[in-house]
């Protein structure tokens, strides 16, 4: 415990250390606020502007954990199609691949040709964005199952479904995780990205709008809101994480008296 | 009501405002429209948009709609209200960069998004004025790398819009007009014109009353906003929060003073263009894009829908 | 077809036949033959202990009974069908106790109650209540009635091992596969569990192999015990244990039971050679 | 053997059956070329422009194998210092999700003002991009790694990083190149995005010239060297995959005679 | 501090000390106390075989001396000094054969001549000649010698077992500390392998720590045999095996030897009430 309390005091003064040293160089090197702005300067115009941009953030929010639920859905269900299935393998990984070395820049004018502008071509750009890292790790998981945990399910004439159910997705746990932790932040990319090029509203509208007009502080500061979510939902999912996954993470608890 | 998906040229400016007022104000509305606005990708963008369905109407470049009329004819919108008479494009440079005539160009390098008019143009721009165009080297990168890139001195001049740079030149804490040079390109021969409002070919065959509807409430909202730039930016901050207000006034007043204001509106009005103009116009593009086919001026420009030449006295009147 | 409508034959198919079967791992140069081709038959209610040097094929025989893995030629049937047919309720504790490290060991335990009928049925139902009573009645039974909650890996090696056993009674199989359920238990516990064992078999009567290396323990338990040879294995000796069942632990020190275990001793030290 | 191929076969002609729907369906719905491209068309353009695309497309590999070189290197050290220290972890995860969260379009017009336009920018960019993935799967493989299998160095006294080198390091190599897979595809994408952005060459630049031109089917063309480009790289991991790490996804090969 | 100027004690300190070491897992209601104060010392070359019913806490007694982990209360010495200094050179089979499953047994058990001293030294250079030699002697003496190039899964689990041995043995270690390492082995197999170990041990002279569940294995092979309590474990015996060293096979039929065992196996049997 307090082992821990430590690390966590360490890690908090190291992250703000970072800060710090970007604010001191800033200042020493005389970077110019036009290129990249000092913290202190980015944390003014994120609390002077934050009721304007607080149902921007709501937007961007709730496209991105729209589009997530969603791709998480559907990446789960590919990949373990693909890693159950070797025609499915064979006939998806090329295609998701190929699919997944395209910009999603140049898929979104797509998307807003086809559902024009606003929510729905940011959803699903966030939902396209975020599918492959979960297929690849999901599928991945259940190809490297141990057989011999899935012989205890298949000796007591279990169907593929009971044994993916019981072995295979349980023990893909730790590499779903750690898609997720990759998805969250694509997706946010991904529905931001929609934002900037086709949308009236949304954090990514926030920066397109800054940006056209130089007020880089602005754009910063809608980094900065983009960071912090992330972070957040990673948090989020981290702590699930340590519920679900705890058995392969195992440490050795020997109690010192 | 009659729905009409609108997209802008760009993220809200204040050289939108005769569509936001018009939509604020309810003049829309009282046409029985029902009209969403949307903000743009680029003003050449307005017509893909519009081509590829999503949207009826829009915000954009006549050149656009000239080449794409070129390619695809039949397809392309039809623009039914010119707005800015006069071309935004121009090539800025730092004083410091010792150009002052365009033979000056030569042997220097210059910079600018791929797809903007002006970056297109500029081979025109050469002949026209005897540039030896091998000399210069190009670059090419985003809209908003320009002024940063031109300041920091790594091109000597940049492919603009004015209405753009100059704006963009003052908030990186320039002075536009004492420390850079302007090669508008109209001052060069190259007499264009640029954004107004377009409709889909669908519009106008399906439902030619919203198409006039859409004309008038635009037009009694553009004479408004000449006179009422106050009203015009309430409409711009209604709309999007986010902007500056009087960084759009200053955009909108320079629209409005240098875009829109032309010794051509006296005559015919605004929203009308010279027929022979627009024809020079297209031979122009067509040299700039290489285009195989000249579009007929009435593929490019519909007036059937304007209101009479009366109702679309333009004045500017300037407040403070 | 024809057949299909005639009655069915009054005695029962064998529980578990081989015909013939063989098992090549792998191919080429590092190809290893686990099974040369061996015909055997097991009634229902038999119970049958297999012997045999290490790496000989023992576990391979049991993966085929289970149906983990395909004979390279040869037969499998259970019951008279085919051993994918999973007609027969099958328990196995394998040799090497994989438990799901996800879940604790009652978990583990009452995983079959899950996947086979009828259980499965009111699995949903009934999960709180009486599953969850029987899973515990039989952990206290081998002694593991604190280590319910427990994961695997905070078991030590002879408590997974009685884990691992659990899992292959709880649900009542037809058919056990035991292989070597009892080696990394000391003689107490061992012999305890011997008795357990031997009390649902003459209970319950299902199909028992069981594949130690243990001849006292084929000896008290089996009422036929299989030699096998050395790699590549095929049953060189298969021979009745006449002793009426139930027995008592003493049994293995009586003369009978010594003289037999020393005959098997003998044998199994001729094929090593 | 003869499995495997029916296999692909089948894999195959699945792939060429997307295509030949996506073209049958243009035709039918009479989706305009402006908005999607029929395949037939976008074939034609790539054959017809091959010799015009080729520096480009040697450019962008180029930029983009530098890049994800690089990133694989810094993922990968990262990585292990996350799955290793749970200081590090504290500390460079949440940094790590931040940055991860920006959408990239935003900090290549830094790179860009830092170091010119042009290759820089673009290989920073892969290789930026390309980073977070590796190092969530290195570090949760690291993370994962079962105690029994380093208990088996411990004992001989190794080091930390004997035991890393020859346990956490081979068992992790599963989530190695899944990560991989991610990551290429990944690089792709900040190479082109900084392309597009500030070059003059490079399938990024392609794309937005012709994009700006209304050449769609070019665009789409260089879509397609892109996603061939990133299957083509994919396949090459499958490959060193399979080598590698075989021993995880380990068959039944039993001899049927 | 001013002893380090002294002379070295001409009396070398105990290989293995045990000073009331307790070790408890996990906290709160699942605690559980795995073992209870517990003091062992062991002179080198000394070989102590440990017995006691499952989960008596046998296995953590090795975890402990080998520095896997750390007591919750006490010492433990190596030497005399703290079993982190990693002064003396290991070998340790684990319970559950854990092989890494990316490489093969040769590469297995090679492992410790990569990792230890001196052997680490030339192992870069050695590589492909003595090293690998080397590995398959060992590999041959316990017939694995086919195997070499094969993968763990590839193995039977008493094939496994015997990889095991062999990675613990292969680098000559000062201490040897054996789980259960003949468990998965049938009668002969075992008994081979005892003698092998013990002509390995009266030839090097190393400390050795067997736990094992057959008390002929440890009557057979110890100089010492400890019998624990069962959970939470503690040393309830110590006895001396006095017939010397080698033994024959023969011994294992003597009265004198029976009667130890018998001894043995009342004293446990008592402590199990
Ligand atoms: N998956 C496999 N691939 C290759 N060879 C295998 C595989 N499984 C088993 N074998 C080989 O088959 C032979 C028989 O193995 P099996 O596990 O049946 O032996 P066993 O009789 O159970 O031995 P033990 O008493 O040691 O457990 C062994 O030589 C082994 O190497
Ligand atoms: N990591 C752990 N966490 C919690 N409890 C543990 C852990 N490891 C062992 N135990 C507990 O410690 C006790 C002793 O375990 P140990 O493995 O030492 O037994 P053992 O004497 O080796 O038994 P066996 O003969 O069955 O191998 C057991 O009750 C076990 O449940
Ligand atoms: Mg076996
Ligand atoms: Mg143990």
């Amino acid at each position: 415990m307090n082992e821990n309390i430590k690390i966590r005091i360490m890690s908090l003064s190291l992250i703000v250390g970072f800060f710090v040293i970007w604010e001191v160089l800033c200042i020493m090197l005389g970077v110019s606020d036009l290129i990249l702005p000092r913290p202190s300067e980015i944390a003014v115009t994120l609390w002077t502007r934050f009721p304007v941009l607080w149902p921007h953030i709501l937007q961007t929010l709730y496209a991105t954990l729209t589009g997530f639920s969603l791709g998480v859905i559907i990446g789960v269900s590919i990949g373990v199609l693909i890693g159950t299935s070797r025609v499915a393998y064979g006939v998806a990984y090329p295609l998701l691949v190929g699919f997944s070395s395209i910009p999603k820049v140049a898929v979104v004018p797509i998307l807003v040709l086809w559902f024009g502008s606003g929510t729905t071509p940011a959803i699903l750009t966030a939902m396209i964005i975020c599918v492959f890292p979960i297929v690849v790790n999901i599928s991945t998981g259940l190809a490297t199952t141990e057989p011999d945990l899935e012989d205890v399910l298949k000796t007591l004439g279990a169907s593929k479904r009971e044994v993916l159910w019981n072995v295979g997705l349980p023990r893909t746990m730790p590499y779903f995780f750690a898609s997720l932790k990759v998805a969250i932040t694509l997706s946010f990319v991904g529905a931001v990205l929609s934002e900037t090029v086709a949308s009236n509203r949304g954090i990514g509208n926030v920066m397109m709008t800054a940006s056209s007009n130089f007020q880089v502080s602005l754009v910063f500061a809608g980094l900065f809101i983009l960071a912090i979510m992330g972070v957040a939902l990673y948090a989020f999912f981290s702590f699930l994480e340590a519920r679900v996954t705890g058995w392969a993470t195992r440490g050795k608890d020997i109690a010192v008296t | 009501a009659t729905d009409i998906r609108f997209t802008l040229g760009w993220k809200t400016q204040g050289s939108d405002a005769p569509f936001l007022l018009a939509l604020s104000n309810g003049y829309f509305a009282e046409e029985g429209l029902n009209v969403t606005i949307d903000q743009g990708e680029g003003s050449a963008a307005t017509v893909t948009r519009i081509m590829g369905g999503a949207y009826d109407a829009g915000f954009g470049d006549i050149n656009a709609i000239i080449q794409n009329a070129a390619q695809r004819p039949g397809e392309a919108p039809v623009m039914v209200y010119q707005l800015w008479n006069r071309p935004p494009f121009a090539i800025v440079t730092p004083k410091s960069a010792g150009i002052e005539t365009p033979a000056d160009f030569e042997g220097k390098t210059l910079g600018g998004a791929q797809g903007t008019p002006t970056t297109r143009l500029f081979p025109v721009f050469a002949e026209m004025n005897g540039i030896d165009i091998s000399t210069i080297s190009q670059e090419s990168m985003a809209p908003n790398l320009q002024e940063p890139m031109l300041i920091r001195g790594d091109i000597d001049g940049a492919f603009v819009f004015t209405i753009t740079s100059w704006f963009n030149l003052i908030a990186n804490r320039q002075n536009p007009a004492e420390d850079f040079n302007w090669f508008q390109f109209e001052d060069y021969g190259m007499d264009l014109y640029s954004n107004g409002l377009m409709v889909s070919r669908g519009l106008i065959a399906d439902k030619p009353e919203a198409v006039a509807g859409l004309v008038r409430a635009v037009n009694r909202a553009t004479l408004e906003v000449a006179t009422n730039q106050e009203a015009a930016m309430d409409a711009i901050m209604a709309f999007d929060n986010l902007v500056d207000r009087e960084n759009e006034r200053a955009r909108l007043n320079f629209a409005l003073t240098n875009l829109m204001n032309a010794p051509e509106t006296d005559e015919i009005g605004m929203g009308d263009l010279v027929d022979e103009r627009l024809a020079r116009s297209i031979e122009i593009v067509a040299q700039g894009y290489d285009l195989e086919r000249l579009p007929e001026a009435s593929e490019i420009f519909d007036r059937s829908f304007l209101p009479p030449v009366e109702a679309r006295s333009f004045i500017v009147e300037i407040s403070d | 077809m024809a057949s299909a409508t005639h009655p069915q034959p009054v005695h029962p198919r064998p529980a578990i036949e081989l015909h013939e079967t063989s098992v090549v791992f792998g191919s080429g140069e590092k190809a290893v033959t686990a099974l040369t081709p061996t015909t055997l038959r097991m009634d229902r209610g038999d119970f049958l202990a297999l012997v045999g040097p290490s790496g000989c094929g023992k576990s391979t025989i049991l993966r085929l009974v289970s149906n983990l893995i395909k004979p390279s030629s040869g037969q499998i049937l259970l019951g008279g069908r085919d051993a994918a047919a999973k007609e027969m309720r099958i328990g196995m504790a394998f040799q090497n106790p994989t438990m799901l490290p996800w879940l604790t060991i009652e978990k583990n335990v009452m995983l079959p109650l899950k996947i086979v009928e009828p259980f499965k049925r009111s699995f949903q139902r009934d999960k709180k209540g009486a599953y969850r009573d029987r899973v515990h009645a039989l952990l206290a039974q081998v002694g593991l009635k604190d280590f319910a909650n427990h994961f695997p890996w905070q078991l030590s090696g002879g408590m997974l091992q009685r884990a691992n056993l659990c899992r292959a009674l709880i649900h009542d199989p037809d058919l056990l596969l035991l292989d070597e359920p009892f080696g990394a238990l000391d003689q107490f516990t061992r012999e305890e569990l011997w008795q357990t064992l031997q009390e649902l078999y003459l209970d319950r009567k299902p199909t028992v192999l069981l594949v130690t290396h243990d001849l006292r323990e084929a000896g008290f338990l089996a009422r036929r015990i299989c030699v096998m040879s050395a790699r590549p294995g095929r049953i060189i000796s298969d021979k009745a244990v006449t002793m009426p069942q139930p027995r008592d632990i003493g049994v293995i020190y009586t003369p009978e039971f010594v003289e037999m275990t020393q005959g098997l001793r003998e044998l199994i030290a001729q094929v090593r050679k």
